[in-house]
């Protein structure tokens, strides 16, 4: 009976009571889920895609839904099909976890911070199976060499936050599939991490879903990896589905137009091939503000000689420090006026550090900065705060940096309030002013940040950085947080301004796609040092640092015909950056392969 | 961890010579003179000698090291004494006796070793004041639970009335009216705490919960209204938590969710707020102590305090500044152990 | 296969971000928007501005002296008594009775809850300024974090009593000379209830910052130039107003409580002005006989509590633009 | 028969914290500790002096004291048993004497053994007392709760310094009483069993008894009255409404005594002003300004209903009073002249003596205002009363401000304390005292000029008023001088008139009796007011 799907969603209907009244989370849905069948739903944030699936699990009660219309039909494993709708919650009990298992979004906080993994992890084995503490404990030893965790006894007996991201979402992974469950649905698992932990996890589910032949239902909002995934897709956009067919369909023949804005918005690894400068991506329904290719001027704006930014780390009696964290390492590099220079690499490799250490948010251990001829090393705490009207820095999480309680008028206001500027009338023009720079209605002025969305709030922030006409904005992850379509609107304005006013990016990001799109120089960050440097072109298109080609390798593509090779990826872990006091690492040594294309020589660790 | 504490441990000690000077020194400013509680009566020629007998005169430095020798060095000795001695802990090493009659803290009204004063007062206090801490706990906890879990129930709603009221009327209300209704109208419990009554049978235990009833009712009353409400606000920060809905979809019950997952959690800040609380047992409940006649640590420092029986106050509150500085560090180190996240090194 | 959704969707519009469908209104209209739909906070705030009337201005309507000895017309029965017991002492004159001493107890009502709710209200608001000054302090300044907290385990572990004591015997001339008895004792109490009561608070607001400090904001406030104070006044003090209020409310219970405690000790105001806390006191002894007599300032001190309570439940979810949001 | 009506339960709602009457003057002390140790002699409930210890009373008509009064010899009853088993001698009398003679050992009693030359055993028996100056009532030594006679054989090793040191004993003395101590916590509870050496074979009538101490005055007048939870609660300092309902509970009942002890308010004749120089506040360097003018003092006086504020404080257990030495009867002035309140009068005085009202109703002369600082301790009915004298001084135009200050403070003496009542930083004072067994000679005297207190005496000093008048001063050391009782009584009373009847420097309001609670199964309760209550707990029995 291969044809008779496991689990068909008709027309469902969720709603939300607020105190302003019912929001509707889930208009209209309907789609079904095959066994051994991956079924991708995309979407923006907030299209229903978490809810559609906490319904199915008869959750979405418990975080104030409601379902208000349509049937869940599941089939059991004993035959049977059953409405969960109406199945009442010890029955979901027993479904739940054993029959339907979940991965849910966050790594962080999807596991209970207090227990232990092996707790977590056979807990619903007892529950389900009926099994007894030690049965479980094997079972769950075994889903732990499944998911391919090194040293999984050890493990075992750990706390979630003594895991890395990566081992935590395999410990949810396995978690899910304990029971082994017919259907498994995945709540973008892979949002959070890494490219290369996720191609590890995707290529794990990928051979878990062969061998034991569940159905998977996958959301995601990342189309490279829709591509990657998928058999089917199901795309949803505001709390319907919009558009429903085969991967190969939708990516080559979408025919809703949301679905073709989507795609179009999706930057693909390889699609700047060949060009030297980027340049604004086309997004269909925009008219194109038609800003060619970004050339950038010649002449130094930031030159960072040895950058080295170290963390002590303090033990013992006397709080004396026994060792350093080496976050940023003997770290070089020159950005011109009107240029992008983007810091790529792992997480935790410093590059956040690194943009951190150029404004001195942390202060380096040694090094040289100089931007646009002022010794920013050399800056006392005055001249300092007058150096950052120059130099700026965009947040990686547009909610978490700006102030909750703050009307975004006066957040926007405080750089200039703070170097001098107090009339009022005058700062609310400025604003007003950026505000339609950045192509926010003026009327959010008077709005708190979290009435907008993410894309509006990341461009408030790029506001916020513009305020002071600074020549230099350091971007942490500027997008990294965003939905592919307001990524792209948000990168495209990053790229007019540039062109417009000359600005000069650090761009950080770990996504290898958007790096491609905006930059005009890339550094790849491995452990604290850059160990590939050079112009865009040169260190994509080829790439001669080991770390640099694998990391490559690991960038899903957009693509469903250039899915990966089934083959497992396994990177190495990252070696721990800390060491003794007293170590003194070598110095960096760079080799020029290429005009302005540095490959590293000396020992990066990788 | 434990270079952690015992850092912390190190750390403590200036912080309390530190705290005890400056008590010492306010107990010297303080007006008021031992000689309050003597009858007009006595000539003041007399009552110059009995000061001079007390040792009033000496400049203050004498004074504060005589007090600083006689609690750090005598009284742990008489300490080591009793454990090794008397105690069934470590009654089976050889008797040390290292105490040769020095002059210990020596409380001015009573004219006998504080520290002997206090291990007497220890019992009816700790059943007393630390039962009425417990019982205020466990109440507290379901409560808060409770309401979290059905935020803006009707049990919510009441609860946090009722708690507010609690929390706003002052014991020297609620224990004269529970004296009036339990012990005159009705006849039910004694009220006069008798702390000679020694538990051995069934009828002698019945009676211990009666005289301690209404004592650990008027004190549990405050307990409960401020532990209910931050545990309420603790359970509703960890309801909404993305690991509550994990727990959910692996199909556990929810009496299983919330008594073992959540709870766990949310007992994290609340059991360091509870343990901030202790200190405040060992100080005791002055009010109802002394409306119900308990003679626990809270009355023995009112009454020094109205006697200026200054080596008495002196102490007490010194042992109480070492007790709350030990359990912030205690609470320190319960969130340490409870929350693994946490690591102090 | 037909689109499940008949509504037609330009492409420009799904790329578009949805805008919050409320117009934006002053950020007071809004405050107080919110503030409306909380009942129990209306409740609280209307309650808490009668009794604020009717304690300041009481005293026009009502024009008994409080402290006016009437011997004859002693221990009169509030005037409800004699729906249950006709043979009560009652009179119109005293609708709420007299006590033993024949001071009429609306009067008395009426000018202890002037002196109460000020002493409530201005030790609380010292209380806080206190606790949250160092409580930021400790958590802003890691410098000064170490021996700050010390200096709260040090005022925890003071004896009050000999506090209090030392605190009269220092001021009381001083003030009384400059403030006159009644004002220079409120200015004492005040001070000394602020001084041992804002531990609490500090450690909180102390814990707040320390994490709040951490968020990503504080850091984009410093990127961009701005000073350590205006990073505490403008970011961290608004995001720590959530707890400040609640350990308001209870303050302010605490505060009318200690209060009466004081002069229960004999250290309070003159013992002919009344206060909430005395009253209740004073007719601890009597209240058999005379419940009312406690049940009064009693039911006034829970109310004013209680609606202080809900009044800063409701103040927090108004101020908290994310809350006021939904 | 002894230890036939089983337990006994006491309260005091102050608990005892020692019970060596030597190292503590409290009365809670010297009450509990007056069950286990006896004087030679003790008051009973009129005032008269029974032998308790001794045979019998020594006079000058027995021979037991020397006719130029420098010497008294006391006899002990034979075959008097220590509770350990031992006898009682001399020497433990002698003992006695020394232990709280030594002047190291900071005896509270020391007053009662003023002008001992010296303490000597005649025999085994005997004991020969010996002043210095012949004195005129030489009952101070041994007589009275406050100077029981201790064992010798328990005390040898705690004299002097080494006082304190002793716990054991002064937790747990040895005596002669009807009970022994097995249990002491101090500031909480004695527990006590029948003495089986008690010399009495068919006393104590109870086997056991539970002295507890603490809570408050309201809760041990509960216990007695209403709950009967206890057989006897002490010294209940409650108002008379309250106690009455307590009373009508009908499980106990109350039981008054009265006294020397007089609530009284001492009127300040120097100047208090907080704008002098410290050290000359409130000494005789400044006189006051209004108050030493006879007819304010004497409009206060009369503005007064001492009537009324009986009857508000303390119902049963006071008496209104113009006099300062209320008993015994002989050193009575009788004069009732103050009993009437007169405001017209008190007016008309004030008015012909050119005190003159001004527009705010405050009377002044000279640019003197009559405006009072009136001071007192913590206490509900003190603070009653200060809210009625203020009305009624209001009403003859003087402005009052009422003050009430702890009473570990107002009592505590610290020099360095301006509150306190001997400092008298205030117009007007209010409290109660009284005097020592029956003999006012040294009362009368606390009103000399010399003790005033002042900064050159550390402030310390019982002339509270200070007084200061030659004659009066004269009439002391006369008085000091005259042995005759009839001779004294004159003396006294002129002395009284001098600074209270005419002179309105101290205003007598109440004489203030001991309301004490028992309940109705108790029998054999006499209350005593010039001795310890519990004088004769040996002859208390049950009632069925
Ligand atoms: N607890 C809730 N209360 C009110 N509205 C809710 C709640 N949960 C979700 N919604 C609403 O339901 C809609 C769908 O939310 P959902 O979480 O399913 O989005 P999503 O597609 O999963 O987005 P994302 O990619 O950000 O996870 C949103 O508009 C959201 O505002
Ligand atoms: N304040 C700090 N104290 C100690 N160590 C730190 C601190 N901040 C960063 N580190 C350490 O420095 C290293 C580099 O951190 P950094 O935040 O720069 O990485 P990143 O490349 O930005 O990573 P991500 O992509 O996760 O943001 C990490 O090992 C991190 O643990
Ligand atoms: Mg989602
Ligand atoms: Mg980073
Ligand atoms: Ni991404």
């Amino acid at each position: 009976m291969l044809d008779q799907p496991i689990a068909r969603i008709e027309n469902l209907r969720v709603e939300f009571q607020t105190k302003d009244g019912p929001v509707v989370g889930v208009e209209d849905v309907s789609f079904s889920v095959n066994p051994g069948e991956t079924v991708c739903i995309v979407g923006e944030s907030g299209s229903g895609k978490s809810v559609s699936s906490l319904s199915l699990m008869r959750l979405v009660e418990f975080g104030g839904g409601e379902i208000a219309g349509g049937r869940l039909l599941f089939d059991r494993k004993d035959g049977g099909e059953i409405d969960l709708v109406k199945t009442d919650q010890s029955l979901m009990r027993t479904i739940r976890g054993n029959e339907i298992g979940m991965i849910f979004q966050e790594p962080m906080t999807a596991l209970n911070p207090v227990f232990t993994v092996g707790r977590q992890l056979t807990e619903g084995l007892r529950l389900h199976r009926g099994m007894t503490k030690q049965q479980a404990r094997d079972r769950a030893l075994e889903l732990m060499k499944q998911v391919r965790i090194p040293e999984p006894e050890r493990r075992l007996q750990q706390y979630p936050h003594e895991l890395s991201g990566g081992m935590r979402q395999r410990v949810v992974i396995a978690m899910a599939l304990a029971c082994e469950p017919r259907l498994l649905i995945a709540d973008e698992p892979t949002t959070a991490l890494d490219v290369t932990i996720q191609a590890e996890i995707l290529a794990l589910m990928d051979r878990l879903k062969r061998e034991t032949g569940t159905a998977v239902m996958f959301i995601t909002h990342d189309m490279a990896v829709v591509a990657q995934m998928a058999d089917r897709v199901v795309v949803m956009f505001r709390g319907n589905k919009v558009e429903e067919g085969t991967v190969e369909e939708i990516f080559e023949n979408p025919q809703h137009d949301y679905t073709k804005a989507l795609l179009a918005a999706v930057p693909k690894l390889g699609e700047m091939r060949g060009k030297p400068a980027p340049e604004p991506m086309r997004l269909l329904g925009v008219e194109t503000h038609d800003t060619g290719p970004i050339m950038g001027s010649d002449e130094p704006l930031l030159k960072v000689r040895n950058l080295t930014t170290r963390f002590a780390v303090k033990a013992g009696f006397f709080r004396r420090t026994v060792a350093n964290v080496h976050a940023v390492e003997d770290v070089s590099f020159t950005l011109n006026k009107g240029r992008t220079l983007s810091l790529v690499g792992e997480s935790g490799c410093g590059k956040s550090t690194a943009g951190r250490s150029i404004l001195r948010l942390v202060e380096p251990q040694a090094g040289h900065i100089e931007l646009d001829g002022v010794d920013v090393m050399a800056l006392d705490t005055n001249g300092l705060r007058r150096a950052r009207e120059d130099m700026q820095m965009v947040f990686q999480d547009p909610f978490a940096s700006l102030n909750p309680q703050m009307q975004l008028l006066d957040q926007v206001a405080e750089p200039l309030r703070n170097y001098g500027q107090t009339n009022r009338q005058e700062l609310q023009d400025r604003v007003a002013a950026l505000f339609d720079r950045v192509e926010l209605p003026r009327s959010f002025m008077r709005r708190y940040p979290h009435e907008l969305s993410g894309g509006q709030r990341q461009r408030v922030a790029i506001a916020r950085a513009l305020a002071l006409n600074p020549k230099l904005i350091v971007a942490d992850e500027a997008v990294s947080a965003l939905d592919v379509s307001v990524q792209a609107q948000v990168l495209n304005l990053m790229m007019e301004l540039q062109a417009e006013l000359g600005l000069s990016y650090v761009f950080i990001s770990h996504d290898m796609a958007v790096v491609e799109r905006v930059s005009h120089d890339v550094g790849v960050m491995y452990l604290g040092r850059i160990v590939e440097l050079g112009p865009r072109q040169a260190v994509f298109e080829d790439p001669q640092h080991p770390y640099t080609q694998a990391l490559m390798k690991a960038v899903p593509i957009a693509d469903p015909r250039m899915r990966k090779s089934e083959r497992e990826l396994n990177f190495k872990p990252i070696p721990s950056p800390i060491h003794k006091v007293g170590y003194v690492p070598p110095p960096s040594e760079y080799e020029e392969i290429s005009p302005g294309h540095f490959i590293l020589t000396t020992d990066s660790g990788y | 961890m434990l270079t952690f504490t015992i850092r912390r441990l190190v750390l403590a000690i200036p912080t309390l010579l530190i705290i005890s000077l400056v008590i010492f020194l306010l107990l010297q400013m303080a007006p008021g003179d031992p000689m309050a509680q003597v009858p007009l009566t006595v000539p003041p020629e007399v009552k110059e000698k009995m000061r001079e007998a007390l040792g009033l005169g000496q400049p203050l430095h004498v004074q504060f090291w005589k007090w600083l020798v006689q609690v750090f060095w005598i009284e742990p000795k008489v300490f080591i004494d009793f454990l090794t001695r008397d105690s069934w802990l470590l009654g089976w090493l050889p008797d040390t006796s290292l105490y040769q009659g020095e002059l210990r803290v020596i409380s001015w009204q009573t004219r006998s070793p504080v520290m002997d004063i206090v291990v007497q007062r220890l019992p009816q206090t700790l059943w007393v004041v630390g039962m009425s801490y417990i019982v205020g706990i466990l109440i507290a906890i379901p409560i808060g639970i409770y309401s979290a879990y059905r935020q803006y129930s009707v049990f919510d709603q009441a609860g946090t009335f009722v708690t507010m009221i609690g929390f706003s009327i002052p014991p020297f209300f609620t224990g004269p009216l529970l004296i009036v209704i339990f012990s005159v109208q009705l006849g039910w419990f004694p009220f006069i705490y008798d702390t000679t009554h020694v538990v051995n049978d069934w009828d002698s235990f019945v009676y211990q919960l009666k005289q301690m009833i209404m004592p650990v009712m008027v004190l549990a009353l405050q307990t409960t209204a401020q532990i209910s409400r931050f545990m309420r606000a603790s359970v509703l920060d960890n309801l909404n938590q993305d690991y509550v809905r994990t727990a959910r979809a692996k199909g556990l019950s929810e009496a299983v969710v919330v008594m073992i997952h959540v709870l766990r959690n949310s007992m994290i800040p609340v059991i360091t707020v509870i343990a901030l609380g202790v200190p405040g047992i060992f100080g005791g409940a002055i009010i109802t102590e002394v409306v119900f006649s308990v003679n626990g640590i809270g009355q023995l420092l009112i009454t020094a305090l109205f006697a200026n029986d200054l080596p008495m106050v002196q102490t007490l509150t010194f042992m109480f500044a070492v007790l709350i500085v030990l359990f912030n560090l205690i609470a320190d180190i319960l969130y340490g152990v409870l929350d693994p996240r946490i690591r102090y090194d | 296969m037909t689109d499940p959704t008949p509504t037609q969707i330009s492409p420009i519009a799904a790329l578009q971000d949805r805008e919050p469908s409320k117009p934006p209104r002053s950020q007071w209209r809004d405050v107080w928007d919110q503030f409306k739909h909380h009942k129990g906070a209306m409740l609280g705030g209307g309650f808490l501005l009668f009794v604020t009337l009717a304690v300041l201005f009481g005293d026009l309507i009502w024009q008994i002296d409080p402290k006016k000895l009437d011997i004859r017309n002693k221990d009169i029965r509030p005037i409800f008594n004699a729906i249950w017991d006709s043979g009560a002492k009652v009179s119109w004159s005293h609708p709420l009775g007299t006590d033993n001493l024949g001071r009429d107890h609306l009067a008395q009502i009426i000018a202890g809850g002037r002196a109460s709710m000020a002493v409530g209200w201005a030790a609380m608001l010292l209380t806080m300024l206190i606790g949250t000054s160092i409580g930021v302090m400790a958590g802003f300044f890691k410098r000064l974090d170490g021996p700050l907290m010390r200096f709260t385990d040090l005022v925890l572990s003071l004896p009050i009593l000999p506090l209090m004591l030392v605190a009269v015997t220092l001021f009381r001339q001083p003030l009384r000379a400059s403030f006159g008895p009644e004002t220079g004792m409120f200015i004492l109490i005040v001070g000394v209830i602020g001084v041992t009561s804002w531990m609490q608070t500090a450690r909180i607001v102390r814990g707040d910052i320390l994490a709040i400090k951490e968020r990503e904001f504080v850091l984009a406030a410093r990127a961009s130039g701005t000073t350590a104070r205006g990073i505490i006044f403008r970011h961290l003090l608004p995001n720590v107003l959530s707890p400040i209020m609640v350990s308001a409310t209870l303050g302010l219970a605490t505060a009318i409580i200690t209060e009466s405690a004081l002069s229960f000790l004999g250290v309070g105001f003159p013992s002919d002005f009344p206060t909430w806390g005395k009253m209740l006191a004073d007719a601890v002894p009597r209240m058999q006989e005379f419940p009312e007599r406690v049940m009064l300032p009693g039911i006034m001190i829970s109310l004013t509590v209680l609606s202080v309570n809900y009044l800063g439940d409701g103040l927090r979810d108004a101020l908290d633009p994310r809350i006021r949001g939904r | 028969e002894r230890g036939s009506d089983g337990e006994l339960s006491i309260i005091y709602w102050q608990a005892p914290s020692i019970l060596n009457p030597y190292l503590s003057g409290g009365t809670k002390d010297l009450e509990s500790s007056s069950m286990i140790i006896e004087p030679l002699g003790r008051y009973n409930e009129t005032g008269e002096m029974l032998p308790w210890l001794a045979k019998e009373i020594p006079t000058i008509e027995n021979g037991g004291v020397a006719e130029d009064l420098t010497s008294i010899t006391w006899k002990l009853k034979e075959g008097l048993l220590w509770s350990d088993g031992s006898p009682v001698t001399s020497a433990d009398v002698v003992f006695t004497a020394e232990y709280c003679m030594n002047p190291e050992g900071g005896c509270a009693q020391l007053a009662k053994f003023e002008g001992v030359k010296s303490v000597e055993a005649v025999d085994d028996l005997t004991v020969k007392v010996t002043f210095a100056e012949p004195k005129p009532f030489p009952y101070g030594p041994f007589m009275g709760a406050q100077s029981p006679i201790i064992q010798k054989a328990q005390f040898e090793n705690c004299t002097g310094a080494r006082a304190p040191e002793c716990t054991d004993a002064n937790f747990g003395p040895i005596g002669t009483g009807p009970f022994v101590v097995d249990d002491f916590k101090p500031n909480d509870v004695i527990t006590m069993s029948a003495n089986p050496n008690y010399r009495d074979p068919a006393k104590p009538a109870f086997a056991k008894v539970t002295f507890k101490g603490g809570g408050d005055a309201t809760g041990a007048g509960r216990a007695v009255l209403e709950t009967g939870e206890f057989d006897y609660a002490w010294n209940l300092q409650l108002a008379p409404d309250v106690l009455a309902k307590m009373e009508s509970a009908g499980v106990g009942v109350l039981e008054v005594g009265f006294g020397s002890l007089v609530e009284r308010i001492m009127l300040n004749m120097t100047d208090p002003s907080p704008d002098l120089p410290e050290g000359e506040r409130s000494t005789a360097a400044h006189p006051h300004p209004f108050l030493s003018d006879l007819n304010v003092r004497k409009a206060l006086s009369m503005a007064i209903d001492r009537v009324l504020l009986t009857e508000i404080g303390y119902g049963q257990a006071g008496r209104p009073t113009c006099d300062l030495v209320p008993a015994p009867a002989v050193y009575t002035s009788g004069d009732e002249s103050c009993l009437t309140q007169d405001i017209a009068g008190a007016n008309a005085l004030l008015d012909e003596a050119g005190w003159v009202r001004g527009s705010d109703g405050v009377r002044a002369k000279d640019g003197v205002r009559l405006s009072l600082l009136y001071q007192t301790s913590t206490n509900a009915v003190r603070q009653d009363f200060q809210a009625l004298i203020k009305q009624w001084w209001e009403e003859i135009g003087v402005e009052t401000e009422l003050r009430n200050v702890n009473a570990s403070v107002f009592f505590g003496g610290d020099p360095g304390s301006p509150d306190t009542f001997q400092k008298f930083y205030a117009d007007v004072e209010m409290y109660a005292n009284n005097f020592d067994g029956t003999d006012p000679e040294a009362y009368m005297a606390a009103q000399t000029c010399g003790k005033a207190p002042r900064p050159e005496s550390q402030w310390q000093g019982e002339n509270i008023s200070r007084i200061c008048m030659e004659e009066y001063d004269a009439l002391v050391a006369e008085l000091g001088r005259t042995g005759d009782l009839e001779k004294r009584a004159a003396l006294v009373k002129e002395m009284h008139a001098m600074i209270i009847n005419d002179g309105y420097m101290i205003l007598p309001l109440v004489d203030r009796g001991r309301v004490s609670a028992r309940a109705k199964t108790l029998g054999g309760v006499v209350l005593n007011t010039w001795d310890s209550e519990l004088w004769n707990v040996a002859d208390w029995y049950r009632v069925d």
